[in-house]
């Protein structure tokens, strides 16, 4: 279940790296004006990133899919938690 | 106690669409709880520890097997085409009942710890009793002013719940003259049990003569346009105004425009939250100066003040 | 403990069996906790959908400079912790309590840089029910915003807290020399909820500081 | 098999009998009977409130109590049963006893947790009695905003602070079954091999950890709500009232299946058990087993048709509601059809499980009414749902756990109960509760709104025919309470496996030693497999 192995220093600096590129890039596309596609894009940004730190700073990436799951269930609950909530929200 | 009282009296048109989906409820699940019943006893008997009774099954498993998954998918396809038939019916029905008539008869409850009070907009005021005619479809534009309330005539087949912030509407067309119980359905604190009132049905002779004893108050509509002065609309929505504020005669109904691109319908929740929350939705070729109203302006006030923008959206019609 | 050899609890068969219910434990709490922060977000979107004006107006009332930084400073910390564990598994211990205790210092930086950004909504009348300046338009919308982040912030800068605290007893731990490489768990553990505070962190910064920046 | 024999203080009963040796076990027995205590204390105050409702009921006029009295206690009626008896109930008492034996594991994963549950269990429950016993709370257990946040003059913020507390013992215990479920196996142990008891703690142990974190999070906004005046709740403010109930409903509807699942796993158990016969369709019901508890996270809406949520969203949650209602009702057949060709027994804990099924599916079929989009217009906030509700939690889970309780009260004690004492009082409890519960169907549709103390004079004969069958219930739940009890000191010594029941929990002393098993079991057969062969006991 857990055979993780870890990464290397290295891979944990390059992800580091990645992440504040991808930090300055979020910013950065805030400011241009996308009209309704700022949020949404900001938004693929942060789950890149939340990515990145789950599959290699939390070993998702070598780890049982067992914990792959687990770790998407959350997100997948609140999901369906904002979908249908807004599901009557919007056609009110 | 003269009767025991097994099922509610029927006083609305959509009573009966929703007794025939009780009633068809009743029967399938009677039918069955009983089968289950049925076979639960016959087996008990028949499958005794002690009986003799043949116990043996195929030696081929395989087909036993088979013969299982058929029985299972049986029965769960049998209710899922069952249970879509009955949910189709039922929000056939539902739609019915949020869907209200153009031709309805508005009338404007406010709900408050603990009780009614209702306004027809040809002035009278009710509290707790609500004059409706026979025949006639009415609408309620209900909210509160406190806590959520829920209006509930059981006779009707109708509830909503009343809902502090916003309008909700439900409608009935009574079709028998009598008194029905009103009950608030949603907990309200304390009293929430004598939060109760009733409708009078009464066939339409007698609702004109209801109507006409009871007149002499000015109307909804024109205490309304008291309002309208009173709280300053007039000052830039009036005829004779120097702000530019968009005009409201022949607005009630219609679509307006938006600023940002979007488009609504100009109905009584249009109304409200452009008193309330004006630079939300801020027509198209306006700014948003509109100061709120809000927390200045009482719920019974407010829906004058919308009868009043609603009377003058009809004039022009 | 001392020695740095894992006891094995009686219920389990062996260590890999514990380490791997250890596992598999703290990610169902990460769940978990990733299901009380949704709530957050969740009550955060469909009033931000409501009243879509309001809400951009007061994100661009928050300071995205310190915001910016703070990101930067738990992505560092993230980095540093995620090495503190490699340490562990390499036994290195020094290296290890010396990553623990960088990452201690950069979450202590996290909540201090978001003090220094609380004072400035204080300056700013930005507060609910302290100091809120109603005058500004759709005052009341742009408060249920500042609301939402004092709430969501608020919970977030106290599970770094709790971080900054699980990390400095790993540390300590670490230090006496409770961990080698075939024990670990503790400190892989820690490091798991620090990343997920992190992760927590990376939706809450477009979420609330970049609304309608443009 | 004669382990039966064993010496007492080989059990793990004998292990101490100090209350130090009580409060620090990490024994998952003992903390499993640590739970029933506390949860039977707890009934009974829940018990207690329920019976003065039914009595200022009796009359159209609250005449036994004030009204501000009676909102008071159907609030401590559903905060105590909801929150500290029926979501414990079965996961936290024969669950912690029996998941670890079931799947022949030594303990839980995580003992310390599970100790840790209990005291967390505790500590809210006397928050939440607290508040409810100094000066009250009534807002009802569903603590709507804004009546809960601007106008209940009551302790609300000291009770959701013990439902918050007791929250967290709900997720760790959840956490615990996961984690042990899928890591303390015995070897043999396959999934499809698992008892449908053990399928169905864990999903129960999923729906408990996916869904309480929102219902802590909702009373935690809630509650900053109404302490600092200000939220996203309140409609004075431009919110949402409705955004409460989605959240709330988000957990609570879960919450109904975290009550009932369990029920339908004990009653796999006993029915199996009693039949000799496997259960049918074994396969379809483990899958039945799941699909409810993820289908359940889609259907909340349905408790907001009338609530002012969009007509869209609810034609979409009453499609779901009946889509979930299918496996439901899949369980129902099959429960029908174990009893084919089988060797039934009607012992008491198979009287309870058929109680169980009779009562669950009249609960389940009036679900169905209540989730018709248009019905539900007539029927919502009426006595047709605290009707359907009750069949559901206190027919169903109550008879089941009750049923579960005398099925393995010979593991658990040692001691047999007697058994003609238990036919009586199973017999007393579904006479008893429908007598109680059916009259409220009738006077639902009838239009008689709940958490009415006062109520017109036409709906006094189904009130006073309900009042009377719940005296009829409270003996059927005071009798098992009295002879268990007697049954401690003066009950027969039960044999290790009195039913000759599978299962590898069977397959120790009765009481089962410390440890759970002298060796570690090895599993080579499936669940249930009963032989036609075997002679009828006698």
């Amino acid at each position: 279940m857990t055979d993780h192995i870890g990464e290397s220093p290295r891979t944990y600096v390059m992800v580091w790296l990645t992440l504040l590129v991808l930090l300055l890039v979020t910013v950065a596309s805030a400011y241009v004006p996308l009209g309704w596609a700022n949020t949404p894009l900001n938004l693929v940004i942060t789950v890149t990133q939340a990515t990145l730190v789950m599959f290699f700073s939390m070993h998702l990436r070598s780890a049982h899919p067992l914990l792959k799951v687990i770790a998407a269930i959350g997100f997948f609950g609140i999901a369906i938690l904002i979908v249908l909530s807004l599901l009557d929200v919007l056609t009110r | 106690m003269d009767h025991i009282p097994f099922f509610p009296e029927r006083a609305s048109t959509i009573a009966s669409q929703i007794d025939g989906i009780y009633f068809m409820w009743v029967a399938l699940s009677g039918a069955v709880a009983l089968a289950i019943a049925v076979l639960v006893v016959y087996f008990s008997v028949k499958y005794h520890a002690g009986s003799k009774a043949d116990r043996r099954v195929t030696a081929d498993a395989a087909a036993q097997e088979r013969r299982m998954h058929h029985i299972e998918i049986a029965w769960i396809v049998i209710p899922l085409v069952l249970f879509t038939g009955m949910f189709a019916w039922s929000a056939e029905v539902f739609y019915h009942g949020a869907t209200v008539p153009p031709d309805a008869l508005p009338v404007y409850v406010v709900g408050k710890q603990w009780m009614w009070h209702l306004e027809h907009p040809s002035g009278q005021r009710e509290i707790g009793e609500l004059h409706v005619p026979v025949g006639r479809p009415v609408e309620l534009v209900m909210t509160s002013q406190d806590v959520i309330h829920s209006f509930s005539i059981p006779a009707f087949r109708v509830k909503q719940d009343v809902l502090p912030g916003r309008y909700t509407t439900l409608w009935f067309s009574a079709t028998r003259p009598g008194e029905y119980h009103v009950f608030c359905t949603q907990y309200c604190g304390t009293s929430h049990s004598q939060m109760v009132g009733r409708v009078i049905a009464m066939e339409p002779a007698a609702y004109a003569s209801w109507l006409s004893a009871t007149a002499g108050t000015p109307t909804m509509a024109a205490r309304g346009a008291v309002r309208f002065r009173q709280f300053g609309c007039s000052g830039c929505h009036g005829a004779n105004a120097t702000v530019r504020a968009p005009s409201l005669e022949g607005l009630f109904g219609k679509p307006v425009p938006l600023k940002d691109g979007r488009s609504m319908i100009a109905d009584e929740r249009f109304i409200r939250d452009s008193i309330l929350l004006p630079n939300r939705d801020v027509p198209a070729g306006y700014e948003a100066t509109m100061p709120s109203f809000r927390g200045q302006i009482g719920e019974e006030e407010l829906l004058e003040i919308v009868e009043y923008v609603k009377s003058i959206g009809n004039v022009t019609q | 403990m001392a020695s740095g050899v894992a006891m094995t609890a009686p219920q389990f068969d062996d260590a890999e069996q514990q380490r791997s219910s250890s596992n598999l434990g703290i990610w169902i709490f990460l769940a978990t906790e990733v299901l009380f922060f949704g709530v957050l977000f969740a009550a955060y979107s469909i009033t931000r959908v409501r009243f879509p004006d309001a809400f951009a107006a007061a994100s661009r009332a928050t300071s995205v400079t310190l915001a910016g930084i703070n990101t930067a400073v738990l992505l560092t910390s993230s980095l540093t912790m995620a090495l503190g564990v490699h340490a562990a598994r390499q036994g290195a211990r020094r290296a290890l309590v010396g990553w623990l205790w960088l990452t201690v210092a950069l979450g202590a930086a996290f909540l201090v840089i978001k003090a220094f950004e609380y004072r400035l909504d204080y300056v700013e009348h930005l507060i609910p029910t302290i100091n809120f300046d109603h005058s500004r338009p759709q005052a009341d919308q742009v408060e249920l915003f500042f609301y939402m982040y004092f709430c969501i912030t608020g919970v977030h800068a106290l599970h770094v807290l709790i971080g900054i605290g699980c990390i400095a007893v790993i540390a300590a731990m670490a230090a006496r020399g409770a961990f080698s490489p075939s024990y670990f768990t503790p400190v892989d553990v820690t490091g798991l909820y620090w990343h997920l505070v992190d992760i927590i962190w990376l939706f809450v910064f477009p979420m609330l500081y970049l609304v309608s920046r443009s | 098999m004669n382990s039966a024999a064993v010496l007492h203080h080989d059990n793990y009963l004998g292990a101490g009998a100090t209350w130090r040796s009580w409060l620090v076990t990490l024994d998952h027995k003992r903390i499993g009977i640590l739970y029933t205590i506390t949860i039977t204390l707890l009934f009974l105050i829940g018990g207690t409130a329920a019976a003065l409702i039914r009595l200022d009921l009796l009359t159209p006029n609250s005449e036994v109590v004030s009204v501000e009295t009676y909102n008071k206690l159907f609030t401590i009626h559903g905060v105590i049963m909801v929150w500290f008896f029926l979501i414990p109930s079965i996961p936290a008492t024969l669950g912690n006893f029996l998941v670890p034996m079931m799947i022949g594991a030594r303990d839980l994963a995580f003992p310390r947790l599970n100790l840790a549950s209990w005291y967390l269990f505790v500590a809210g429950a006397l928050f939440t009695i607290y508040a409810l016993v100094a000066g009250g709370v009534d807002t009802g257990w569903t603590f709507y905003t804004p009546f809960s946040t601007v106008f209940s003059n009551s302790n609300v913020i000291a009770a959701v602070t013990g439902v918050f507390i007791a929250g967290f013992s709900s997720i760790l215990t959840g956490l615990n079954f996961i984690v042990t479920t899928h890591q303390m196996r015995a070897p043999g142990m396959t999934w499809f091999r698992l008892p449908l008891f053990m399928w169905s703690m864990y999903a129960t142990s999923l729906i408990l950890v996916l869904a309480t974190p929102v219902l802590a999070m909702t009373l935690f906004l809630m509650a900053i709500e109404r302490a600092f005046h200000i939220g996203v709740f309140d409609a004075a403010l431009g919110g949402d009232p409705l955004l409460f109930q989605h959240l709330f409903w988000f957990y609570s509807h879960p919450a109904v299946y975290i009550m009932i699942v369990p029920a339908m796993g004990v009653a796999s158990e006993i029915i199996a058990c009693f039949c000799r016969n496997r259960i049918f369709g074994y396969k379809f019901m483990a899958y039945s087993i799941l699909a409810i508890a993820s289908f359940g996270f889609v259907v909340w809406g349905h408790h907001m048709f009338v609530s002012g949520q969009s007509a869209y969203a609810g034609t979409v949650f009453s499609l779901l509601t009946f889509l979930v209602s299918v496996p439901s009702a899949v369980k129902v057949f099959n429960w029908t059809a174990t009893l084919y060709k089988s060797r039934v027994r009607f012992d008491a804990p198979m009287l309870y499980a058929l109680g169980f099924v009779g009562l669950f599916t009249i609960g389940g079929l009036t679900g169905l009414f209540l989730a018709s989009l248009g019905l539900d217009v007539q029927l919502h906030d009426t006595y047709f749902v605290v009707a359907h509700f009750h069949y559901i939690m206190v027919g169903g889970s109550v008879m089941a756990f009750f049923g579960g309780l005398h099925f393995w009260w010979p593991k658990i004690t040692g001691r047999m109960y007697p058994e003609g004492w238990a036919r009586f009082s199973a017999l007393l409890t579904f006479v008893g509760f429908n007598l109680t519960f059916f009259p409220q169907f009738i006077v639902g549709y009838l239009g008689m709104p709940r958490r009415y103390p006062n109520y017109p004079a036409e709906f006094q004969v189904w009130n006073v025919l309900s009042s009377a069958g719940a005296s009829i219930l409270a003996f059927g739940y005071a009798l098992p309470l009295m002879y268990l009890m007697w049954s401690l000191r003066y009950g027969e010594r039960a044999p290790a496996n009195p039913w000759r029941a599978k299962g590898l929990e069977w397959q120790t002393s009765s009481p089962p030693p410390a440890e759970n098993f002298e060796k570690t079991p090895v599993v080579t057969e499936e669940a249930y497999a009963y032989s036609d062969a075997e002679p009828a006991h006698g």
